[in-house]
């Protein structure tokens, strides 16, 4: 990928097949490490979603089943200390930055164990010590704490840099694009990544964005813009990775439309009409991200049909344990809902 | 004369909206998600094939944008209708609707037939979801706010709404969306700006509304088994603020309590005691009191946002307490705090 | 220039004068119109100018003194019924759009007579009438108001088009891309306008704007776009009416962007350190509209420095009656200050 | 111990400024002309030239971007100072005010030292530049909101809310900028949170906030005169409320008169009142009057914004009125319009 530092904007947009997949690693044990991380991903998702079918999970949630690789690309593209803030859609990116099961599945339910002791929620995970700066119930949200991030660092000096997400459908929110031009101008080390899965809600990004491409728009903000397969893993690494070294040393920030797809509705139990069974079919079956990573693992000898039951099993059993932990966990004190809320008023104490 | 048709909070908004587009051609909607999914709250269910893309339609997830257009729409002399699903979502566009949409009538003496529904109020969702922007509106000269409690009232309003000539906010409880109830006609209105006497009563006066109705008239069926006879008012308006109606219960009861799940400072509670206090100050027997929400951020957790909202019990209590409680009580000991 | 109707984005940039001027019509009596027009705005704005620093509008104003052709070549791109909304220095389209000098400049003042009756002010001049909807105070919003116009334009099959203006530090305003983007979808009959006059306040615009130029940026959202020399009224005039018919035949809207120059400071009474007296010279000497237009017509004869004198002469007499009207009419009647604010709160009469 | 320095309400903010960023090298300020121009209120001046374009950042106009990447930095462990020069413009960075910055320490226990300056108030500029942001602000839990007068808050504010935890925004009238009055030192500092009495007194309370504290004065200084002793209760913060020292003014005189330049319906006064009727009911001598701005957009002519606003005479005639009225004053002509 290009690390073209000018300040006009560079887009590079090959067809994922007309790139040709990134070259594999011969790591074997880190390269399982991914994929049982995607492994993991996917059961929490759909266990998640089942559960929130059942009500277990209040106010529901968001399922990235099929995202997989994006996050899982991106964590791995990361050092530590690298910062993520994610969407709404965001379960894969926070267990991708290794927040524990345990802990997100119980802020889902709302308990007093989750990652959040209850207050956040599906929208609203954090996990500061692992670099989650938030998932985020607004569309744009994310990508401006990123942003923020990113201009701490370059204060700070601390050479953490920053991956701000947002979907397809912030690509037409105003917010988005002063995030971008400031990253720009200021050259942030920022990542900026539209996770493009096609819809929002239950509209075609295509009917509602003008333009070739988002990719293509955020050239025209001048940092260097390019599409990634999102369903490659490997692929959404080393373009993560390339776009953190530039990022670090000092040359700004990075555009990356990843294309990737969702398999479930909008939300847990959406009846989806908008798009065909075929479509999702399609996407299913030739470029799931887990089947194409554990497949070209399988074909350059770094993952045997044993390993691969073995890192099933293990994401069900943690999963299972999660779930158990969530079940489990007692409701938060109620007497504490309204603390915390700023030092400024806490003292307060107003009456109602 | 038949009974009237029995619809929920949601049907009724659709049922409005259906008779006002096809009454006039140039009403029209626009918002995410609304032709295919009938908007998050079923709001426009089933417009979209009877009315097409142009009158139902779908907008990119472009808060500013969405409410610009509305108020060029409506300059230009069509009735565009702003669904922007949830009312937090509103931030995205706050210029647009109060410096420009609320302002220009005043400025260039140009009226801006404008409607901005959006679903609201506390419910699941956590802590973005769940902004109370009433009093932040009602705050914004040139703006109407309206918070209907029942079906009937949602219709009705919005009828008024789209007939008017200037901008209306339509806020609509989330956790009212499937309550049920008689719907008006197509000519049946209610007034912007008028409150109604939700129960008539005594002893004391509830002033209320949205979510907060159902809640008052609870406790004073509750209450009323205790002997206290609890007048509900529904505001049903916020902005203009039925200011008649409020006062006149309260210099016939005496006494008032205030329930809003607004967080506590600022919230539309403290204009409704300060009107009290402007217009029957001599007629109250007792303080008004004030249940409103903690001042707080909604949290996820059912048992935390519990926690922080006017439940049942509080409201009982509070409004047995103000109903009854006889001369004054004083506490000396707070004087002292102003000494520093 | 390119009526290209397809979605994608089309940017044509010739340096303006690699693009060569446009022909010059020969209807002398129309041609003469709109140097009289440029003439008056001149006029106007040098003349409020000197007032706004004698204290004689409240509040001061921002002049557009260079950018007269802009302004010109755009309400005579325009039909009857075409509507023009503006910025924060915008007196220059209000006089284009032919509202009475004396009636922006009473305005201005804040008396009776004024435009608006004293209620807007420089900032936020209308007369629906005449087709101006508004100057506006807040960076974006006149775009935006163009852009419902545009919409209602369309719903009502009306024929107008819709000109929404901004300036080059608009460019950086979220709100601005989500206009675009939604223009561009929805195929309104808009044409945007991008008043690139180098600055916004003391900000030059290149220091703060990530891309090539505006123009470029506004590719990205998928409509035609185009640089203008903001300096020609001609081809001002030229790219604003084949946008207008590109709108008007249903092929939705162009982006222009108009290279100009403002020679005050951003203003009345600003002190310039942000850019070099050289610079303004520059511009004043090789581009002024005025004196580039009337040396144009003078040159292809249809225009003799008789003419000339007359048209400056009508022109400072237009002005100096606006100022008398100003100076005499009466203060607005304060008893009507909180009037008319609406409809469902004027019978209300809050106390205070 | 020397006489304090003297500033004026603009330079007491550079100079605490200053003094934060020499003290604390993680401060930094950005917004637009800051640098060159050092703001549109000189509230920055010549702190470019001392601490560089990276301390002193020039902003493009993104005003969502600028207070998202505050709040970024925030977290990040710097100490951002978003300049938005008007308060108007956070119209464009509501989300990012209300719903991240307000509420991160609530979801996620991580504090966000975020200060958010804007000049604001009544002045000219028409209906745009004017709004009250206030009471919209007040209502958001999470967020500290202080509104000085005197130069010596000004300093003393800005250095509390650059020490502390949480965001703070910084509203400075405008018609105060060139303000004269004593300053503090380097470490001088004025609690967030705590009002002051500006000016003791015995016969009635004069609550109010920024300009209206300069009113307020005035409107005492000419009542003394008359034999009617006004205390002045100079909020200084709007959020959190000091209600103790409120409360206990007003029940030590038994009277009180809320002046407060925003619009009439919903805005601060009403929470003051609301706050008195809530503490000090039971001492009320008369009931609370408040003297607002009319509920009104803001427009350019200057004789349209002085009659709208309180102005001295009004509130002379207030406050005196209040301070000598007698008994009840029953206007039952009103309860008629409850009927209905
Ligand atoms: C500012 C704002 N507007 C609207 C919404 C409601 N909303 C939540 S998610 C969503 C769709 C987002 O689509 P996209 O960005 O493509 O993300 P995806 O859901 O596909 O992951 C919408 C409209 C919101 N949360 N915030
Ligand atoms: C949203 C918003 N932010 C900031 C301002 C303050 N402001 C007024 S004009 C201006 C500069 C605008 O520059 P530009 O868009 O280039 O227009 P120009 O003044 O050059 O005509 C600024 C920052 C505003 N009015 N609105
Ligand atoms: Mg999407
Ligand atoms: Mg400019």
């Amino acid at each position: 990928m290009s690390t073209d530092d000018d300040q006009a904007g560079v887009l590079t947009a090959p067809a994922p097949s007309a790139a040709g997949p990134a070259d594999l690693p011969a790591d074997g044990p880190a390269l399982r490490d991914w994929l049982g991380d995607m492994l993991l991903i996917r059961t929490f998702e759909e266990t998640a979603d089942g559960l929130a079918l059942r009500g277990k999970v209040p106010g529901g949630m968001h399922p990235a089943i099929g995202q997989e690789a994006v996050a899982v690309g991106i964590a791995r593209g990361l050092r530590d200390g690298d910062v993520v803030a994610g969407t709404h859609r965001s379960h894969h990116h926070a267990l991708a930055k290794h927040l524990p099961p345990d802990a997100v599945m119980a802020e889902l339910y709302g308990k007093r164990d989750g990652a959040n002791g209850g207050r956040g929620g599906s929208m609203h995970l954090a996990d500061f010590d692992r670099g989650l700066w938030g998932t985020n119930g607004i569309v744009g949200a994310g990508l401006g704490i990123a942003l923020g991030g990113a201009l701490g660092s370059s204060i700070l000096r601390n050479g953490s840099v920053a991956v701000g997400l947002f979907g397809d459908g912030g690509a037409n929110t105003g917010r988005t694009w002063e995030f971008v031009n400031l990253a720009a101008v200021w050259n942030l080390p920022l990542v900026v990544v539209c996770e493009n899965n096609l819809y929002a809600v239950e509209t075609a990004s295509k009917s509602v964005t003008g333009g070739t491409s988002v990719a293509e728009r955020a050239a025209g903000f001048g940092l260097p813009s390019h599409q990634v397969d999102g369903q490659d893993v490997l692929a959404v690494q080393v373009a993560v990775r390339a776009a953190a070294d530039r990022a670090r040393s000092g040359a700004g920030p990075t555009f990356l439309e990843m294309l990737t797809y969702r398999y479930k509705g909008h939300n847990s139990g959406e009846v989806v009409r908008y798009r065909t069974e075929d479509e999702v079919l399609q996407w299913r079956s030739s470029r799931d991200p887990v089947e194409r990573f554990s497949a070209r693992l399988t074909d350059a000898g770094l993952l045997t049909p044993e390993q691969l039951t073995d890192l099933a099993d293990r994401a069900r059993r943690t999963i299972d344990h999660a779930v158990t932990v969530a079940e489990e966990s007692p409701w938060p004190d109620p007497s504490t809902a309204a603390g915390n809320v700023s030092a400024w008023s806490d003292s307060q104490g107003y009456t109602r | 004369m038949s009974a009237p048709e029995q619809g929920t909070y949601s049907t009724a908004y659709q049922a409005g909206m259906r008779e006002e587009m096809e009454r006039d051609a140039t009403v029209f909607v626009l918002g995410t998600d609304l032709y295919d999914r009938g908007g998050h709250f079923s709001q426009v269910n089933g417009l979209g094939e009877r009315f097409g893309h142009d009158r139902i339609r779908d907008t990119p997830i472009s808060e500013a944008a969405m409410v610009a257009s509305g108020v060029g729409a409506a300059l230009a002399g069509a009735r565009p209708v702003v669904d922007l699903n949830f009312m937090d979502f509103a931030y995205g566009a706050m210029d647009e609707l109060i410096n420009q949409a609320a302002k220009i009538r005043y400025m260039w003496g140009r009226p801006v037939p404008l409607v901005v529904r959006a679903s609201t109020g506390v419910a699941q969702g956590g802590a973005q979801h769940n902004n109370s922007l009433q009093t932040a509106l009602m705050n914004v000269p040139g703006l109407a706010v309206v918070y209907p409690y029942r079906p009937w009232d949602v219709k009705g309003l919005l009828k008024s709404a789209l007939r008017g000539e200037d901008p209306v906010v339509f806020m609509m409880h989330k956790m009212l969306t499937g309550a049920r109830g008689p719907v008006g006609g197509p000519d049946e209105l209610v007034p912007i700006g008028r409150a109604r006497i939700a129960r008539p009563g005594t002893d004391v006066t509830v002033v209320t509304y949205g979510y907060g109705v159902g809640l008052a008239e609870k406790a004073a069926e509750t209450l009323s088994g205790q002997g206290v006879d609890v007048e509900v008012v529904d505001l049903r308006t916020l902005a203009p603020l039925d200011v008649d109606t409020v006062v006149g219960s309260v210099r016939r009861t005496g006494r008032a309590v205030v329930v809003d799940e607004a967080p506590h400072l600022a919230g539309p509670a403290a204009e409704i005691i300060a009107t009290i206090s402007d217009r029957a100050f001599w007629y109250l027997d007792q303080p008004v009191a004030r249940v409103t929400g903690a001042h707080s951020p909604i949290p996820h957790s059912p048992v935390l946002v519990d926690a922080l909202l006017p439940d049942l019990d509080v409201i009982v209590r509070t409004v047995r307490d103000v109903a009854t409680a006889q001369g004054p009580v004083l506490d000396p000991a707070v004087g002292a705090g102003a000494a520093r």
